[in-house]
């Protein structure tokens, strides 16, 4: 262990694992981060424990990049405890950015979420009532499981974060780029980003780097899910009727779902500046249907259905309509 | 039911003076001044509307023109110049006309030429008739004693037969006015017993004219209430005195001093009209129909007569008084068988009688009203 | 003591400001919970400014636009129309009750309407209490 | 932004405001936030010393932003605009708190009320704080007019402005001038003849080198701004085959004025049915004849005239068409010279006889034996036909209220004075040229006090009756009133148009295009080359709807920016 070295670790809270996944998918660049750095904890890929962390110094590391919203006490306890111990926190993919995915289920309360999952479960063997608790004892034994909080929130509302790297995953390209930036930064070769601004992306839509074309007009009489219709591969998808959140998406994922034919879901959060992403789109989407009257509209609409899943897909733990923080 | 307008209507009572009563925009200035007008009596304006819109049965059954004295305020305030007061005055001429079952009245009215020459030809044939009857059993020179040109005898019978039948034309007319306006009212039922509780009524506004009084200024009422009484007390002397009156050369002053006094009322307001309505000083003279003027040409002839005759007859010019009478029954009679039955004498029993009805009627309505409320009757 | 409901009004300029104007100058009395926000149009609208509102601590949002084809813009208020039922839609998920959020049309003639509306939401958003979203701010508050 | 200034400036509106407002309170409540230099109240704002005082006091404090909390912004915002200026202030430094309309006249609790202004005039201080200086566009005015309808409104219009050396264009849907006057005799009081008036008028119109007239044609499209519209003007060819052409214009007045009431509508009056029953314009036409009959021919005795038909009920129209009452007296005149001793009466609700001239002109009426009859409000009269032995050919039923009477009325001729209503085209030119219209379908005017011909569009005027109904004299001063407005503004030859309008980010436009079709205005404009969109600032009003459907947030609204909107509701929550 050199100590010129970064010192690094990599965790993740309430995710998939598939941010971890999108570093690991970095090829051999990984080999230049073994370089540079010691990876001190990355579940993934090596072998640590709490205590390990535990052990280090307050701002030992160098940087912590922490994938996953915060859904239990576990993540948070991990949150506080890598920001208490970096010099640079990150929160790395949509999760951690805005909630992502995980952030859905506070559409729903927490009993619900237990119910469906625990109790009225297709799979469930007849008669298993079974909830994880807190606190459980066995046999003379106590065990121990995270809480579940009421909410999922996404990183900032917990620590303190110093930047943020969007994407469900963020793009390998993109992750190389912003670990590049993040390690010339803290090794004095490059100027560092203002703190809280978002790195690995673009400062435009993705309609920027869209190949599809996009005409004036823009008049939809329904929607369609992708499959419902033969798209054109040319023509922007909110003109074939195909809900696309690209126009109110971050650029910097490469245009990779719009250009398979597939809308793009709003991975990489709203444009700069924009207060909430759902909102964004709501009025995006409402310019192009094409009726003057309330009814045909509401019509319309039907076309839409569960609009709020897609409009808020990564971000419902960053809607102003959100409890904003968790102390 | 919806009563039936008749917009002609209006063009008719022209004739008999009322010129500007479209001219009403119903404001009430009228009705606010005229001390007469309290429910149930609108006058004058409800009158007017009727006009206006030529509510005929509805006027005809109409007692109001006959509470108006006509002392002009109402025409004075007008702010259209609809001149109210002359509309009353001609709605009283045309209700004459109405009452008036021989149309005779109506003639008069409608025309003056007609009237001059009823008056006339009605002078003639007295005159004609008493001078024959003179001849045929007097001497011209002779006034009093058994060879009298005219002897009061004879001329009391003519005159007592000659009241009859104004009696009888007037009388009728009055039944007719009763009918128009209390007998075949359907609303209101005036019984029996209230006309001769109230019977009274009828001799106290015949000699006060009490109503009168109440007009703002009161000089109008003194003249109107001087003007009948002479007339009545006349009346009185020619009817039951007239002997007395015709002795004479001697002054019998129990008679004549009632006599002089009467026809002295006679010429001093007579002469005091005739100027008022030449100069048209105040509302109520300045509009005169042509019977008005009539009417105080003979009353003022009659009254100038009887006092030359009554001189006369003391200076011992037998001849002269004796032609004299002659002239004077000349003008007595038309106006006693003309003006008092069909024109504007009449109203010396209308207004009295319409008084009477309106109390009555009014009477009646204030109890319905009261049964309508279930208030207790009259304490 | 009852409770005041806060509510934010967003109104066009041209027409229902007026109104609101109008019921001013006609002195008809309404509820004093509205607090209002002039935009030129409807259109101008952005349901951000909802959310915004109601994580502000507003209880209740009334936006007020031209009757169709009356838009000051011809076809603004048309706009506003379409956002709305996605709003609704959106803000239901959320847990945002129904009537919180209002969207009505008000001329420049209709006073009184303006008038109408405000007291009858007033009354409807008091039946419904504090809004959901204000108490989760509070939670975080106390929480801190 | 630091070490902003912020002046507040809270008009009592002599008792308006201070009688149910606390204004001092509000002074204590706003002078706590942050950058409120200095603030006060005063009884009049408006007035010339409480703006002496506003400018005072920007020099004093060096104030770099303004809040009044006085009357409406659509009231008093250009006044205090102009006190910003004369101080050096950029007018748009400038934010009004509207605590009179919006509060003291529509709340009685003193507590609330104040509570309110003061939530008010916090929100404008702290919108205010994040205004920017914006500069007015000054553009060339051209000088042309474009007149929709030549009806006496328009052609007044025309002449004065064509007068003035301006080329006016005078657009006609029919195939002749003159509008509703042409089809009337005489006019009230004075009876004088509206052909002579109207001849006059024509002939200088059609011979006047500086006007255009158009007839038979209608206006399709109007495009542009004040000083600067571009009209499509469609006219119908000789052949018949309609053209269009295109006109530039810096005004546009509309003189479309009215149409009749049907009077079928009311059946009480058995209009279509009884063939004796005419409204006043079929009327009109036989006095223009000069022969007054029957649908038999013969000279009516006995002619009803009935008042406010559509007009003044609940079920119709519940305003006062304003010409008909001395329409009415007229025809009691014209009828009787027509048909002498002919019985006329005018069967009226309330005799409406404002204006100069007209109580004599109703007194004069009834001296000629015109018989009133008074009905009321929605107590419609009944129209029956008459028996045989009836001198009359009908019977109108009335319950007359000055006599308390129910009386039948004979009639031999019965007219209708049927009202004005709304042209059923007044919303197509409401689009057209972008003003609105009021609940009965008439434009409405910027001011109804002080601003009665201008409209909410700038440029736009209106006059006649298309704005309410109006008699001639009336119809004519607000055409006249119109021109001279248009030259006020011609005179300069330049004109400033509003510093208020959207405008794209270039750095976050994503080339989306969303906001392309939204602009009513064509004001959106995409560059293919650098596949962004840019707005035409000329061409904008401001509306803001691409705005807040801008997915990415690329374009603002000057003057109303999220930033500026957002700090507004802190400022009403606070």
């Amino acid at each position: 262990m050199a100590d010129d070295k970064l010192q690094i670790a990599i965790y993740w809270g309430a995710a998939c694992g598939g941010c971890d996944v999108s570093i690991l998918d970095t090829d051999a660049f990984i080999l230049e981060i073994d370089k540079a750095a010691d990876i001190r904890l990355w579940p993934i890929a090596t072998d640590g424990k709490y205590k390990d962390i535990e052990a280090l110094a307050d701002g030992e590391l160098d940087v912590a990049i922490m994938s996953g919203a915060v859904r239990n006490s576990e993540n948070e306890r991990m949150a506080h405890l890598l920001r208490q111990k970096s010099k640079v926190f990150v929160a790395y993919g949509s999760c951690a950015y805005m909630g992502g995915i995980p952030s859905l289920a506070n559409l729903v309360p927490r009993e619900e979420i237990i119910k469906r999952a625990y109790l009225s479960n297709a799979s469930l063997e007849p008669g298993n009532t079974t909830v994880p608790r807190p606190r459980t004892s066995l046999n003379g034994y106590d065990l121990e499981l995270p809480e579940f909080y009421p909410r999922v929130y996404k990183l900032d509302q917990v620590v303190d974060v110093d930047y943020y790297v969007p994407g469900c995953p963020p793009q390998p390209g993109q992750a190389q780029i912003a670990i590049t930036a993040l390690v010339q930064a803290l090794t004095g070769q490059a100027e560092a980003p203002p703190k809280g601004s978002v790195v690995g992306a673009y400062e435009r839509a993705l309609c920027d780097d869209c190949k599809r074309t996009k005409a004036e007009e823009k008049k939809v009489k329904r929607f369609y899910r992708p499959w419902e219709i033969m798209q054109d591969p040319e023509v922007c998808l909110m003109e074939q009727g195909i809900l696309c959140a690209g126009s109110a998406t971050r650029s910097g994922c490469g245009v990779r779902c719009p250009d398979s034919g597939i809308p793009c879901r709003g991975c990489y959060g709203p444009a700069p500046g924009v207060v909430d992403q759902g909102a964004k789109l709501l009025s995006a989407v409402a310019s192009i249907i094409d009726s003057k009257v309330a009814e045909d509209i509401d019509e319309i609409l039907l076309t839409l259905p569960d609009f709020t899943s897609f409009a808020n897909r990564y971000s419902v733990a960053a809607s102003p309509l959100q409890r904003s923080h968790r102390r | 039911m919806a009563i039936r307008a008749n917009p002609k209507l209006i063009t008719e009572l022209e004739i008999y003076g009322a010129q500007d009563v479209s001219k009403c925009y119903h404001c009430g200035n009228c009705s606010a001044t005229c001390p007469f007008s309290k429910e149930p009596y609108i006058l004058p304006r409800r009158s007017m509307r009727s006009l206006q819109m030529g509510l005929e049965a509805k006027l005809e059954s109409d007692l109001e023109p006959w509470l108006c004295y006509y002392c002009g305020e109402c025409s004075t305030e007008c702010p259209r110049d609809a001149e109210p007061g002359e509309t009353m005055m001609s709605l009283r001429r045309w209700l004459t006309a109405r009452y008036d079952f021989t149309g005779i009245a109506r003639l008069f009215y409608l025309s003056a030429k007609a009237e001059m020459l009823a008056v006339i030809i009605v002078a003639l044939i007295a005159g004609a008739g008493f001078l024959l009857y003179g001849f045929s059993q007097g001497s011209i020179t002779q006034y009093g004693g058994p060879n009298a040109f005219l002897p009061a005898s004879s001329v009391h019978i003519f005159d007592w037969t000659l009241a009859a039948v104004l009696l009888a034309l007037l009388g009728t007319n009055c039944a007719r006015m009763w009918w128009f306006t209390v007998g075949r009212d359907t609303k209101v039922h005036v019984p029996l017993s209230a006309y001769v509780r109230k019977i009274y009524l009828l001799p106290m506004h015949f000699f006060t004219q009490m109503r009168y009084a109440k007009c703002e200024q009161k000089r109008p009422w003194v003249l109107h209430l001087v003007l009948m009484l002479s007339y009545v007390t006349m009346l009185v002397l020619i009817m039951f005195f007239l002997e007395s009156m015709w002795s004479g050369p001697a002054i019998n002053w129990s008679v004549h001093a009632f006599g002089l006094a009467a026809t002295a009322g006679l010429l001093v307001t007579t002469i005091v009209f005739l100027r008022k309505r030449l100069k048209k000083s105040e509302a109520q003279y300045q509009q005169s129909h042509e019977t008005d003027w009539m009417f105080l040409v003979l009353l003022i002839v009659v009254a100038a007569t009887g006092l030359l005759q009554f001189t006369l007859h003391r200076l011992g010019l037998d001849t002269a008084a004796n032609v004299n009478y002659v002239i004077h029954m000349m003008a007595v009679v038309p106006m006693l068988l003309l003006e008092v039955p069909f024109s504007k004498w009449s109203h010396m029993a209308y207004r009295p009688l319409a008084m009477y009805f309106a109390d009555l009627k009014a009477e009646e309505m204030v109890s319905k009203e009261r049964e309508a409320v279930g208030a207790p009757q009259a304490a | 003591m009852t409770f005041e409901p806060k509510i934010v009004g967003f109104l066009c300029n041209w027409c229902s400001y007026t109104g609101a104007d109008l019921a001013g100058t006609s002195r008809i009395h309404y509820a004093p919970n509205v607090r209002i926000i002039r935009v030129m149009c409807s259109a101008r609208i952005d349901p951000t400014f909802v959310l915004k509102a109601l994580h502000d601590g507003a209880d209740g949002v009334l936006i007020c636009g031209c009757h169709p084809g009356d838009c000051h813009y011809s076809e603004g208020n048309y706009k506003m129309m379409r956002r709305y039922p996605l709003l609704k839609s959106l803000l239901a998920d959320y847990g945002i009750e129904d009537e919180r959020v209002r969207l009505e049309w008000v001329s420049a003639s209709e006073g009184q309407r303006f008038a109408d509306i405000v007291n009858d939401m007033t009354e409807r958003v008091r039946a419904l209490g504090p809004s959901p979203v204000k108490a989760a701010l509070e939670a975080d508050l106390a929480e801190r | 932004m630091d070490d902003l200034k912020i002046g507040v400036f809270v008009c009592n509106c002599g008792t308006n405001i201070a009688k149910v407002i606390d204004c001092d309170a509000v002074i204590d409540s706003v002078e706590r936030l942050p950058y409120v230099a200095v603030a006060r109240t005063y009884k009049y704002m408006c007035s010339d010393p409480g703006q002496d005082m506003i400018q005072a006091d920007i020099e004093e404090y060096d104030l770099d932003r303004v809040v009044v909390a006085a009357c409406s912004p659509r009231m008093h915002e250009p006044t205090f605009r102009k006190a910003l200026q004369k101080a050096g202030l950029n007018p748009y430094f400038l934010e009004m708190a509207n605590i009179r309309e919006q509060c003291s006249w529509v709340h009685d609790d003193p507590v609330a009320a104040t509570e309110k202004a003061a939530a008010l005039t916090a929100a404008a201080v702290m919108r205010v704080a994040h205004h920017e200086a914006l500069e007015r566009r000054s553009v060339d005015m051209c000088p042309n007019t474009l007149i929709i309808g030549g009806g006496i409104a328009g052609m007044s219009a025309a002449l004065d402005l064509a007068d003035a050396g301006n080329r006016v264009y005078l657009a006609e849907r029919s195939d002749h001038l003159g509008g509703n006057v042409a089809r009337a005799d005489l006019t009230a009081p004075y009876l004088d003849s509206a052909r002579d008036m109207l001849t006059e008028r024509v002939t200088r119109v059609v011979e006047h080198p500086n006007i255009d007239v158009l007839l038979e044609s209608q206006v399709r499209k109007v495009d542009g701004f004040v000083g600067n519209f571009q009209t499509i003007i469609r006219a119908k060819a000789d052949d018949g085959a309609p053209s269009d052409s295109v006109y530039d214009v810096g005004s546009i007045i509309v003189c479309t004025g009215y149409k009749e009431f049907d009077a079928s509508r009311i059946t009480h009056y058995g209009y279509g049915k009884l063939p004796n029953v005419v409204t006043s314009f079929e009327l009109e036409k036989m006095l223009r004849a000069g022969r007054v009959t029957t649908k038999e021919g013969k000279a009516p005795q006995y002619v009803a005239i009935i008042h406010c038909v559509g007009s003044r009920n609940l079920e119709f129209h519940a305003y006062c068409s304003r010409v008909c009452c001395m329409t009415a007296l007229k025809y009691a005149h014209e009828v009787k010279s027509a048909v002498p001793g002919a019985y006329v009466s005018d069967i009226y609700i309330d005799m409406h006889a404002f204006g100069k001239g007209m109580e004599d002109f109703y007194r004069r009426s009834s001296e000629i034996k015109t018989l009133f009859l008074m009905y009321e409000k929605n107590d419609y009269p009944v129209i029956r036909k008459a028996d045989a032995t009836d001198d009359c050919d009908m019977l109108i039923e009335v319950n007359e209220t000055l006599s308390g009477e129910t009386i039948e009325m004979p009639a031999d001729l019965v007219v209708l004075m049927v009202g004005m209503e709304a042209r059923e085209d007044s919303e197509e030119v409401a689009h057209l040229v972008n003003i609105s219209r009021d609940k009965d379908g008439w434009f409405i005017e910027s001011h109804p006090k002080l601003d009665p011909v201008a409209t909410t569009t700038d440029g736009v005027y209106i006059a006649g009756a298309c704005q309410a109904p109006k008699d001639i004299p009336d119809s004519v001063a607000q055409a006249r009133a119109a021109a001279a407005r248009i030259l006020a503004r011609t005179a300069l030859g330049r004109i400033d148009i509003d510093a208020v309008f959207a405008e794209v980010d270039e750095e976050k436009c994503s080339g989306c295009r969303m906001c392309n079709e939204l602009c009513p205005y064509v004001a959106i404009e995409f560059d293919a080359e650098k596949r962004r969109s840019h707005v035409i600032s000329a061409l904008c009003k401001a509306c803001g709807a691409c705005v807040a459907a801008c997915p990415s947030g690329a374009i603002t609204a000057r003057h109303f920016t999220d930033k500026q909107i957002f700090s507004e509701i802190e400022g009403v929550l606070a």
